[in-house]
């Protein structure tokens, strides 16, 4: 402890680096910087989602929806607090959400425009979250690595709820299914995204994605983990009777995997510079639910400073 | 409207005044998902609105079975109209600050904590098990409107303002909640149900001892009173949300799963 | 969205367009009756939103006669779910202050004006009539944006930065406007209609000229900017403009008469 | 002229008063009262079937609802106009309204619930206020009189149409059946108390009738056009197939006139001190509106003095 080798070495052997121990300052911001923009995703994607509460078609899928839109919430806490063990405060990165320092999940910029979406981001937009938070419980920093476990748990009931929405509406009207096929195509290759532009061969110069593997922050490369999302979702796609948007995409027996066709990331950076369909409404959203809540936690704070201030004086 | 337009069934009648409470009350709860003052908030005012649906949908199920009708949650929740809620103006009121959201919800909780305690004993056995399950949610609710009206009244200068201003504007909406009508009437003699008239002294003592401990003033007497939830008069305010709520279900006729 | 929901006539497809625009622009604009700045704008939008809506209705009955559903003006307007709505986003974005509402009407009357400027000629004689008629109306509606951005803009210092944020605010949603389509190629290379890309430097420059005038300045390029609603892909605004503006309607399915 | 004898004289002989006259000022008091509230009436009544527009369930039904607002706002104007003339301006009226020191028809603080209530506000509200206006086309108050010609005029058409709406419902399903009787059920009672409290037989002691039919402002009392009213009314109710609600309804051979029950005032003037259901909202949504415009017009007023100076500034 206390000697810079105890890092490297708990690294290397595959350990767990806790908060008091020492770290590098490289290593330090960049989990501060990942773990905030994966609070800010959880914080910002109840809004998509959000949207549909109001408008569930059963009361069932209702109370469903309400729960996981909370769970969200509760992601966003536990990640806020791993954050919090590398010496920033909430405040702080919500600043920075706010103010454009910090990004979010680019798939919430596009909007939820039928009730299937609901169940295409529960399957395919928790799928591939899960598909890259599934190796981070086994991250190297302890407090992201334990709050990953836990959403994780969440997550993936999140997408079997996803599915069998979608499920659902794969067995009802011919409008219902023509609503999850429509859903399909609008959300497959912004899921396909969600992994990142490529990483690998040529792409694998300049990125962080070596430096983040040998600090154990990463474990798999992008386009490995969108492999394995197309090889898990397309026997999915079929079981619910749903064609995905990709004339490309067909199994590969000598790779072993899915080919699919190239993605558009044109498309990708410049939704991700803020020409997508919804980023200036999320960030008013959350902006102005923030503002408008800012009474209510100065008095909350000055009832607590008053409470503490009591006890103090009963005892003095 | 008793006569025309509601269950026969006394029961199924007392039965919807408390669904459609908690069911309309849900409906303006979840609009704050995602716009709460602080995360914290999002996930207690998300589990409120989850623990209200579920009163909500367990006493229409109740009611599809007692009103002969044969309507499952759903057909009650989205295929009926307007005048056929029988919610108080309380909860379908828009959706204000946070100052009014807590105000109205200590009245709400403050009177269902004291329905709930009584409907135990009801002769009808599923509403007794559903209040013995929202006893336990309600004394929840109760407590955190609690916590934030003491908070928000003896917190800044700004927010005792602001928590007065919102109980003020409540004020109106209160009295409802604790007015027979003839279907309250008629349950309570049945051994169903209870009068609202004799839960106002308790609720209203425990809103009064959290208003005093919070520095803040009981209302005067509004102007204006609130009525006609129950037989289905509502606010200008309803057929808007009823639009939302029911839409996407009305939309599709012929669905028969979601 | 064209090969598999929109109707498979191009004419039919095209006007669709233009009905869209016209039929969800009268909802935004009916949202200000009794809402507006002084009494005389209630009626001067009241009378907008009434063109509008006349054009619409023409043209969705004319729709109805050429896709071979035999729809009518309501079965198209109130019983269409969102992906089949073909409006700009322009249209359907939530009313904002009366600066937005005056830079919307100066952006899509402008628009309006060149279009039906070209469109007396169409083929289709029934588009040409409506045509022939709405030029009058636009005529108005253009300049009676055209003179409240120049009392807004040259009025006092803060009418002038209102004005100016609200020309900003639009600007995003400008370009969708002038945007061709598959669809629109294929009414123009039929002589039905024409490419909205022709009408660009017309309205631009009408714009400008106003904007000039106002002193104030055309905003810069926006960061961001609206697609899409051609093809039914919707702000999340619009499915809760179609739950308010088709909710009674779908609510009474064996409704054959209003 | 600008002798004191030319008032009586006027009124005496059913001749009009115009502006440039000189006539006592209790008159003109209780005119712009009159006319003031009148108006008020006409723009607060723009609420509850402006809350339709959106929701009309026809398109042909939303354009004539649409066009029928439109028209009590161009009345608003008329009568601001004539009130204008004895001496006093919109924007003080208006601060009255927004103030609470003067009323407009309290029949306007009553919430439209469903569809048929746009009918019935048609039918039974305006056909009321035509009743009370139509006499008021011969008022001894000459810009006042004309005003109520045009307005009487649109007024005896949107009361057709309503009409015309709740017979489309008569000939309707079950349902529209129901919501026509509903409204009927709703709006009977309200619409009698439109013609204000009882002002014959005893009750004519210490009212404001007996003065203003003097000078020929009214020309019938209260209960008279109530009268008139309930016997035009009950026939239409029966085209319609509608029960008004009022067990006490029947024909009086002997009277030649309808018999009808007991009016409920103190409903009447509970709702007019304040406590009716939409008391509060129709006045905070004029306020809101206007304050909202108050830049708007403060713009177009600064606009108007610019241009006028520019012009003298040419001249000059």
């Amino acid at each position: 402890r206390g000697e810079g080798g105890d890092f490297e070495r708990l690294v290397s052997t595959d350990g767990r680096v806790e908060p008091r121990d020492e770290m590098p300052d490289a290593y330090r911001q960049t989990l501060i910087r990942q773990i905030a923009q994966h609070a800010h995703s959880e914080i910002i994607g109840m809004q998509p989602e959000g949207n549909w509460i109001s408008r569930a078609p059963s009361l069932r899928r209702k109370a469903i929806l309400l729960a996981k839109v909370q769970d969200e919430a509760g992601h966003g806490l536990y990640l806020y607090s791993a954050a919090e063990t590398l010496g920033v405060d909430r405040s702080e990165l919500l600043d920075k959400l706010h103010n454009g320092q910090q990004k979010y999940s680019s798939i919430f910029n596009y909007p939820t425009l039928t009730w299937a979406d609901v169940g295409a981001i529960g399957w395919l937009v928790d799928g591939a979250a899960i598909m890259n938070q599934v190796p981070l419980c086994r991250c190297s920093y302890g407090p992201y690595a334990r709050a990953m476990i836990r959403v994780c748990k969440e997550e993936s009931f999140h997408q079997r709820q996803g599915f069998e929405l979608l499920w659902t509406l794969s067995r009802g009207t011919e409008r219902q299914r023509a609503m999850l096929q429509d859903a399909a195509n609008r959300w497959w290759w912004p899921a396909l995204m969600m992994f990142g532009p490529p990483d690998t061969g040529e792409a694998a110069k300049g990125g962080h994605t070596e430096q983040s593997m040998a600090w154990g922050i990463k474990r798999f490369s992008n386009d490995d983990l969108r492999q394995k999302f197309v090889d898990m979702t397309v026997p999915q796609a079929d079981k619910l009777g749903v064609t995905l948007p990709d004339p490309d995409l067909r199994w590969n027996a000598e790779r072993g995997h899915y080919d699919f066709g190239p993605i558009d990331w044109d498309e990708f950076w410049r939704v991700l510079k803020g020409d997508g369909p919804c980023n200036e409404e999320r960030i008013a959203h959350r902006v102005s639910a923030h503002e408008e809540g800012a009474w209510v936690r100065e008095a909350a704070s000055a009832y607590a400073d008053k409470l503490a201030s009591r006890s103090t004086g009963a005892v003095a | 409207m008793d006569k025309t337009i509601a269950p026969a069934d006394v029961t199924a009648t007392y039965l919807l005044g408390l669904a459609d409470d908690a069911l309309i009350y849900t409906q303006r709860l979840g609009e704050w998902m995602s716009r709460a003052p602080q995360i914290e908030e999002d996930m207690a005012l998300g589990n409120i609105a989850l623990d209200l649906l579920g009163q909500a949908r367990a006493l229409l199920t109740r009611v599809g079975e007692l009103d002969g009708t044969g309507r499952d949650e759903d057909a009650l929740a989205y295929l009926r109209d307007e005048r056929e809620f029988r919610n108080v103006h309380l909860v379908e009121r828009p959706r204000g600050d946070f100052g009014d959201e807590m105000a109205r919800l200590l009245w709400f909780s403050s009177y269902q904590f004291e329905l709930y305690s009584q409907l135990t004993s009801s002769t009808d056995e599923v509403l007794a098990g559903v209040a013995a399950k929202a006893i336990k949610e309600v004394t929840y609710h109760r407590d955190h409107a609690t916590q934030w009206v003491l908070r928000l009244g003896d917190g800044t200068p700004e927010s005792h303002a602001r928590m007065q201003a919102a109980l003020d504007r409540v004020a109106p909406y209160v009295d409802e909640l604790f007015t027979d009508t003839a279907t309250d009437e008629a349950a309570t003699t049945s051994g169903v149900g209870v009068l609202p008239s004799q839960l106002r002294s308790a609720a209203t003592a425990y809103v009064r001892s959290v208003v005093d401990e919070a520095t803040l003033a009981m209302p005067a007497e509004p102007r204006r009173r609130a009525r006609g939830g129950r037989d289905g008069i509502h606010s200008q305010a309803m057929g808007y949300l009823l639009a939302e709520m029911q839409h996407i279900h009305r939309s599709h006729p012929d669905a028969t799963t979601w």
